[in-house]
């Protein structure tokens, strides 16, 4: 057998640890004899002074134990009182301040873990007091001194995702004088709110607050839009991410392409549009997505063109290149921020409220290009079973949301969205009938209520019930069964259009991005941030952030307070060009370990990695210091700084000791 | 020409080879002409001294390849760690080759370039014990014996003067003497698990004790056959049905043999029974460390988890380095026996240890040295 | 040693600093009163408990040793606790097999804000190990 | 074949474990299993497994400078000429090379000490049976048991015997200094009790040992009591040709390792030759031994192994390490156990050497042939009758003084490090001395003080039981001062 790892130090440096217990008032000397603790923990062996103070985290307390730094040139320092979750960084930074590694520091709780809850036992309380704090200098004498590394971050950011929150984003950072990267999946920026109508609670127009950003997005010097495109990989830490970019092949020379739509009147080939209209009207094999895109440049859908090449002739700038190919780029950017937006919940599949069986049952979606003045339909709202202007519009509350069926959470933004389609219906067609079928309606922000009022002073018809049954007359109206559960009656309401007010899923697209960084998945499909309070738009992951409905279903003015949140967040590091690393990280043991890679898929952060010649190479910056793969190493050579295995046993074996002691 | 699967029957085209084989030369052959062709650099081989000694070497000269020929019952030696980076080729019984699988998941060994070719195996017998049993069971002068054979669960010796003498497997190993313990459990008698299953099961009428019978598991088992022939070194021809049919009743009877054994040796003792005997039994130990130094599935080093952290001085009433190897190895263990032979205080290590793993590798339906891809539970705690 | 019923069990509670700690603080400041048994052993996730220091808590005396950490999917290192389920079956199935009694050793999950039940489980523990005695491997001599 | 195997045996100890060494291609060692070795049936102990760390290749040194096999042996026996020459062999090495320096003694007219100096004091009809007293069989068939080692620590291969013997009925008293786990029985008492309390008969067996510090009256009781109760005896010994060297040197006048010290210290031995003998290592304080050795004006030492006593050599004759040696050793039961290596570079230095001393050439083969004829064929039974004797006290043992014991192993014998860096003491002791778990515990000795630490173990009052030598200690037998450091 080889020598064992002592769990005694031998090293060469004289061990002087001074130890301060707390009496923290009467909440540790209530029921623990800090007297006899101290001089109990003085007879320990390398222990240079053990004393009692009553407070020792106050000023005085404090610098009580920078003195005694001083003049007994202590190397160790133990307290003993309360928790380490509130007051290990205070006592921390106290050593620091004399001198001291701050990591050469040991916190022994003996308030929560004991005095508090043995407060009528005081014998137990000081014989358990006393064997805490000897497992506590047996783990102080073993401490080595740990550095937080620093590591150079690139000023250069990352925006995923060109929706309301990933233009705030880009803009802000922008702003701040950093360059941006904007990569959009989609031929244009400007995200799901390109496709509303109006937007609550002022009723203006969504293009016209959407349209500007849009332009000024695209002026912004400090921003490059990289339309039609898609990350590929993402490899490295904070401050030092290498993303490999897509640029999927539009068939039209973006340069030379003016968005004059000539080439489109000429394209012979028309489908529905469903990426833009939700399948109402067409477009054509070459197309613009929207009047007000932003890049307003054409592009070929490869899938239904049939080479007539009647674009390319009809283009004088002769920008339509057919044999155009998917580019890469390779950036380097310091921090990522991830804003790729939601799906619409699809009631399809299981036939909500008879959505797919009926003609006339629409989603909000749909209802949206209806009314939508630049829309297929030009903002007439009609019914697609016979395009005649509906009289009697019902609207259904909690479709896809709030349903163990389908999500359970709430999409939040839904109840408004109605009761603007409700009121916009009867601006435009005072004589119709307009009900909203809700569970509860939830108006939560600034002018919501007041807006939810003057819905009801339009006399909009609120039912407190959804539809238990749903069918279709011969004229293809609706019929729908419901009771009204504030006045006990069941009527079975006759609507010429039903609109489902569909909540927000995670869409099955984004799954790829998402693994690709690494970004935590929450129990309801959108991406996890790190702590709902303490840092809501930032991930586990340092540098990348996440924010709009990429986090979970919310409003736009929300998703855009979330843009500039991680704007902020970001520009942190970018800022300050540096960014501080975790100090308890992992060390290898090179003539100890035998390359067997077990620990290498243990760890979540991508921070081990075996090196061209076989040999184990630690990215310390990625390190989050869980000691996880210290666990899974089976030869002991990987070892965690601050919880090595000599310290962790030194610990469980000063628990127990011969009786007489 | 050759297919996976195929199974055939052969044997050495050179004669003395053929002669000196256990059952054909067959296996040595093929080694002979791996290393020939430049398929390996070298070949790991039990060089030959009596009939009860043979060491490993790894050799490059093909003259020692063929002098290595003949089975070897009372040899219990594991080649699995002699093939750790390098490139060779290795004769193996199963346990040998469940041991190289092993030791490739622990990417000690890479199997692109290590040819296992695999032998049958009824069980192997510890040297000096079998002496003794000769002496008083089968009254020869273990001198004499010029070569053994297991043969329808009866061991059988032949001797200088030209006879033989069969006694029944069961019969010894009431007696305390016949195979190793572990192989008297061991369920894996054919080695599926490597390049090339070889072994005389199966090989009956005027071929019988001078061909082998040898089944093509895998692209690299074609490889070996294709490139021996090519040599020159073998002749094969396809094994008639009645011929692979007689392998897989002694294959069965075997395995059955091995499972009955593992019940009755593993019943389940009552619980407040156990912890009493695993002290007992670990109690003489002298902390040598020759059962992790034989060990031919673990891969640490020196250093290891079950050294580091356990000293001679400590006052425990149990071995922590005993605990902690107990634990690695309850989804690794192969039971090959060789922790038990290497004991200096004759502790049963082996059963001990398989007391642990068979329930551990029944939960987990994981059967090490099977399968390369199948990555050790233990270890490989893979969350996605 | 005393008779059984003022013996006082030692236990070995390896806590994670993120949830099963702050359960324990959470339960001392709600005052529950728990026997004074236990040793908190801190560590930055419930993975980095290895089966090495669970046999050193048994080998050195421990009455029973107790795996705490974050419940699945509050890991604030993603899936430190799911690693940790994993090894703990084989550990459980080897204790189990080695004859020591189960109740010597206990794997619960416990969020920083569930004091209560740190302290009922610590409570649950100490009772049930004073029934069946001191531990087998609890060296000579030691308490 | 890549690299190379030597079939060889353990040089630990007298029992004489047959393995195999491997030489990879970069010549690093490791060790193999020799499973058809009659004696441990490829079964190793600690320092059998550690053995790589052992082996190291000597280098021939004139004065201090690197210098040829040849020139080393010139110098050799330049010095030599005329000289009063202490010659010195304590079994090391093979047989063949210790009858080669036995020719050189007598072509020197001196004798081959073997360091076991209690043979001097026992007649010479006890001989064989302290030589060869019974086979290691023998253990496993016998009815009683009576332990004077501590296997577990001294001559590990002999516990399987013992746990053989159990296994057919035996019953197992230990008379050693602690409670070992086999033994049924753990008696310490004294010496003068052991006819009446032991129980021993004609189908018991002792297991003792003797060594180069062995009290000639203990082994004198030892040899009392196998012939008052009839049992056989055997004495375990540290050096694996030890039985070997003593049959070939049959010589009078076996000096103990501690008189040829003494002899240097008073002056009395000037010129000094050792063949694979290292007494910085054999001697209790390495250092002591060596400022000793350096007041010789000649120390001539021929060593197969790169150890302490050749730094301060003044000629060193390299052979080739032991393993690879061609020659055989005689184990404890009077076994000849032969290394399958070729290598005879220490018989051509011995021989070369003989003849510049104006003695004959020797070749391995003819030495070979006289080894077979000196060994006995049969294990007589003994021919020698009672012994007066009177056992060494050990001195009493009163308050925090402690008589330190020393439980000499192979590793003690090499001075080779060994993870039994603590001492043993009882619990009483741990407790009286307020000893905390992990702490260390202090001894200070004439030679200074040493903190190390300690295990409890169950066994008398009073007494520190240690695997490894004690810096502090100049003797073998002393008592040290303990507080808690």
């Amino acid at each position: 057998m080889t020598q064992q790892e002592s769990t005694t130090n031998e090293e060469a440096e004289e061990l002087r640890i001074g130890a301060f217990i707390c009496e923290c008032g009467v909440n540790i000397a209530g029921a623990v004899d800090c007297n006899a603790v101290a001089d109990y923990i003085s007879t320990l062996p390398n222990v240079t002074t053990a004393v009692v103070n009553k407070y020792t985290c106050s000023d005085a307390g404090q610098d009580e134990i920078k003195k005694a730094i001083k003049e007994l040139d202590l190397n160790r320092v133990l307290v003993a009182s309360c928790t380490p979750k509130t007051h290990e960084p205070i006592f921390r930074a106290c050593v620091e301040e004399a001198g001291l590694n701050p990591y050469l520091f040991e916190f022994v709780n003996i308030r929560e873990h004991c005095s508090w809850i043995h407060m009528w036992e005081k014998e137990d309380a000081t014989r358990k007091a006393k064997e805490l704090v000897r497992m506590g200098v047996a783990r102080a004498a073993l401490l080595e001194p740990l550095q937080s590394s620093e590591v150079p971050v690139t000023n250069k950011a990352l925006v995923i995702g060109a929706g309301v929150t990933g233009m705030q984003a880009a803009m802000d950072i922008g702003d701040m004088g950093f360059q941006v990267y904007l990569v959009e999946a989609g031929p244009s920026i400007g995200g799901k709110m390109a496709q509303l109508d109006k937007t609550f609670p002022t009723n203006d127009c969504s293009i016209c607050i959407l349209g500007p950003k849009m332009v000024e997005v695209n002026r912004n010097p400090n921003i490059e839009i990289m339309s039609y495109s898609e990350v590929e990989e993402v490899d490295g830490y904070v401050g030092n991410f290498d993303v490999k970019v897509k640029h999927k092949a539009r068939y039209v020379d973006i340069d030379l392409c003016t968005g004059c739509n000539s080439c489109v009147e000429k394209c012979p080939v028309e489908v529905p549009y469903w990426e833009f209209n939700e399948g109402i009207g067409t477009r054509k094999a070459v197309y613009v997505p929207f009047p007000q895109a932003v890049p307003l440049r054409a592009l070929i859908d490869k899938s239904i063109c049939i080479d007539c090449g009647a674009c390319s002739k009809a283009c004088e700038r002769g920008a339509i290149n057919m044999d155009q190919e998917d580019t890469f780029s390779d950036l380097e950017v310091g921090v990522i921020v991830v804003c790729v937006g939601y799906d619409v919940y699809d009631p399809e599949p299981n036939h909500d409220f008879g959505f797919g069986l009926y003609d006339n049952v629409i989603t909000t979606m749909e209802f949206e290009r209806l009314i939508n003045a630049s829309g297929p339909t030009m903002g007439k709202v009609v019914r697609p079973s016979d395009v005649v202007q509906p009289k009697r519009i019902g609207f259904v509350q909690c479709v896809g949301s709030r349903d163990v069926n389908s999500n359970i959470y709430c999409s939040s933004f839904c109840c408004m969205a109605s009761l603007k389609n409700a009121q916009l219906i009867k601006e435009k067609y005072p004589d119709s009938e307009v009900y909203i079928m809700y569970m509860d309606m939830r108006t939560p922000f600034r002018m919501y209520e007041e807006f939810y009022n003057r819905a009801r002073d339009m006399d909009i018809h609120f039912i407190r019930g959804r539809p238990a049954e749903v069918t279709e007359n011969e004229d293809q109206n609706i019929i729908a069964r419901i009771e009204d559960t504030l006045t006990n009656k069941i009527e079975n309401l006759e609507l010429d259009m039903m609109v489902l007010s569909v909540g927000a899923v995670s869409p099955e697209s984004t799954e790829k991005i998402r693994q690709i960084l690494k970004v935590s998945r929450a129990a309801d499909g959108f991406m996890m941030e790190a702590h709902p309070k303490l840092k809501p738009v930032d991930t586990t992951l340092d540098g990348i952030f996440i924010g709009g409905m990429t986090q979970g279903p919310k409003d736009i003015p929300y998703s855009i307070s979330q843009g500039s949140a991680c704007a902020a967040r970001a520009t942190r590091f970018l800022a300050q060009g540096k960014a501080l690393t975790e100090g308890i990280t992992i060390a290898v043991d090179e003539d100890i370990c035998v390359r067997c890679e077990v620990c290498v898929p243990m760890c979540p952060f991508q921070a081990l990695k075996m090196d061209d010649d076989g040999k184990l190479e630690i990215i310390t910056a990625l390190c989050k210091g869980c000691g996880t793969c210290a666990v899974a190493c089976p030869t002991g050579a990987l070892q965690q700084s601050h919880y090595k295995n000599n310290q962790i046993l030194a610990q469980v074996k000063e628990v127990f000791a011969y009786e007489e002691v | 020409m050759v297919e996976v699967g195929d199974k055939l029957v052969g044997y050495a085209t050179d004669d003395e080879v053929r002669k000196r084989g256990a059952s054909g030369g067959l296996v040595t052959a093929v080694l002979a002409a791996a290393l020939e062709k430049g398929m390996v650099e070298s070949v790991v081989v039990l060089k030959h001294i009596d009939e009860y000694e043979a060491v490993p070497i790894i050799t490059d000269d093909v003259e020692e390849v063929l002098a290595s020929t003949g089975s070897m019952h009372s040899v219990p030696v594991n080649l699995a760690k002699y093939a750790v980076d390098r490139k060779v080729a290795m004769p193996g019984k199963p346990c040998d080759i469940k041991a190289v699988i092993e030791q490739s998941k622990r990417n000690k060994i890479d199997l692109d370039n290590t040819y296992l070719v695999g032998l049958n195996c009824g069980g192997t017998m510890p040297p000096v014990l079998t002496k003794q049993m000769l002496i008083e069971m089968y009254d020869i002068d273990p001198e004499d014996v010029v070569g053994e054979d297991i043969e329808k669960g009866k061991l059988i010796y032949r001797t200088k003067d030209g006879n033989e003498k069969a006694i029944s497997i069961e019969e010894l190993e009431e007696a305390g003497f016949g195979r190793r313990k572990n192989c008297q459990y061991c369920q894996l008698k054919i080695p599926t698990n490597s390049d090339l299953a070889c072994g005389n099961w199966g090989v009956i009428g005027d071929l019988a004790g001078s061909a082998t019978f040898c089944e093509v598991m895998n692209e690299k088992g074609k490889r070996l056959i294709e490139n021996a022939v090519e040599a020159g070194r073998i002749e094969v021809e396809p094994a008639s049905d009645k011929a692979i049919a007689i392998r897989e009743k002694v294959n069965g009877v075997m395995v059955k043999m091995g499972e009955t054994t593992q019940e009755k040796v593993f019943t389940q003792m009552p619980d407040e029974e156990r912890l009493p005997y695993y002290r007992e039994a670990l109690a003489d130990c002298i902390d040598c460390g020759g059962c992790k130094l034989a060990c031919p599935v673990c891969s640490c080093g020196d250093d290891a988890k079950c050294t580091l952290f356990h000293n001679l001085g400590d006052n425990y009433k149990m071995s922590m380095f005993h605990l902690v190897r107990l634990l690695h190895l309850s989804d690794s263990c192969i039971g090959c026996g060789q922790c038990t032979d290497v004991c200096p205080v004759d502790i049963p290590i082996t059963r001990i240890q398989m007391s642990f793993s068979i329930p551990a590798q029944t939960r987990l339906n994981y059967k090490p040295g099977m399968n390369a891809d199948e990555k050790p539970p233990f270890f490989e705690v893979m969350i996605q | 040693m005393a008779d059984n019923n003022d013996w006082e069990p030692k236990i070995v509670a390896f806590c994670c600093n993120w949830c099963s700690y702050g359960g324990a603080d959470t339960a001392g400041m709600g005052r529950f009163q728990q026997p004074a048994s236990t040793r908190v052993i801190r560590v930055m996730c419930s993975g980095r408990i290895d089966p090495l220091h669970v046999y050193n808590a048994f080998l050195e005396g421990a009455d029973a040793v107790l795996v705490t950490g974050c419940h699945l999917g509050d890991c604030h290192y993603v899936n430190g606790n799911e690693k940790t389920e994993l090894k703990y079956q084989f550990l459980e199935e080897m204790v189990k097999q080695l004859g020591l009694e189960p109740e010597r050793l206990h794997l619960n999950w416990i969020s920083a804000s569930e004091g209560e039940r740190f302290a009922n489980f610590i409570n649950d523990v100490t009772a049930k190990v004073k029934e069946i005695g001191p531990s087998p491997l609890k060296p000579e001599g030691v308490s | 074949m890549i690299g190379n195997v030597y079939q060889t045996v353990c040089p630990g100890c007298n029992i004489g474990c047959g393995l195999y060494i491997r030489e990879d291609e970069e010549g690093a060692l490791s060790i193999d299993f020799m499973k058809s070795s009659p004696a441990n049936e490829g079964k190793l102990c600690r320092f059998g497994i550690k053995l790589p760390e052992h082996y190291s290749k000597a280098v021939s040194m004139v004065d201090g400078a690197q210098a040829s096999v040849e020139d080393a042996v010139k110098a050799a026996s330049d010095k030599l000429k005329g000289a009063d020459v202490t010659m010195l062999n304590v079994g090391n090495t093979t047989s063949e090379e210790s009858l080669a320096f036995k020719a050189i003694a007598d072509t020197l007219g001196t004798v081959v000490n073997t360091g076991m100096g209690v043979y001097s004091e026992l007649p010479s009809e006890c001989h064989p049976t302290v030589g060869v007293g019974m086979s290691l069989s023998d253990i496993e068939s016998a009815k009683r048991i009576a332990l004077f080692i501590d296997p577990y620590i001294q001559y590990p291969l002999v516990i399987r015997r013992i746990l053989k013997a159990k296994e057919n009925g035996a019953s197992v008293v230990s008379v050693g200094w602690r409670n070992i786990h086999l033994a049924d029985e753990n008696k310490f008492i004294d010496p003068d009790k052991y006819e009446s309390e032991l129980g021993l008969d004609s189908e018991s067996v002792i297991i003792a040992d003797v060594h180069p510090n062995a009290d000639p009256g203990w082994v004198k009781r030892m040899l009392n009591l196998a012939l008052k109760t009839g049992a056989k005896i055997i004495f375990m010994k540290p050096f694996v040709n030890a039985t070997g060297v003593d049959l070939l040197c049959k010589g009078t006048g076996q000096k103990g390792l501690k008189e040829i010290m003494d002899g240097i210290n008073d002056g009395s031995i000037k010129t000094l030759v050792t063949l694979d003998s290292d007494l910085v290592e054999l001697m209790p304080n390495s250092d002591e031994a060596a400022e000793t050795l350096k007041k010789l004006d000649n120390l001539i030492v021929i060593a197969s192994r790169d150890s302490a006593v050749n730094e301060i050599a003044n000629v060193v004759i390299a052979a080739e390490p032991q393993y690879a040696k061609k020659g055989s050793f005689m184990n404890v039961e009077g076994q000849l156990l032969k290394n399958n290596g070729s290598g005879t570079a220490g018989i051509d230095a011995l021989s070369s050497l003989n003849q510049n001393l104006g003695g004959e050439a020797m070749e391995s083969a003819s030495l070979h042939n006289k080894v077979l004829e000196g060994i006995i064929k049969k294990i007589t039974k003994p021919k020698y009758k009672e012994l007066a004797c009177e056992v060494m006290d050990i001195g009493s043992m009163e308050g925090a003084k402690g008589n330190l014991v020393f439980l000499y192993n192979p590793f003690m014998w090499f001075d080779q490090k060994d993870d039994n860096d603590f001492v043993m003491v009882n619990l009483n002791m741990a407790k009286r001395l307020a000893l905390r778990k992990g702490a260390m515990i202090n001894l200070t000795s004439e030679g200074g003080s040493v903190s190390m630490r300690y295990k409890v173990e169950d066994m008398p009052d009073g007494l520190i039981l240690t695997a490894k030598k004690i810096p502090a200690v100049t003797e073998w037998v002393a008592t040290v001062s303990t507080e808690v450091v």
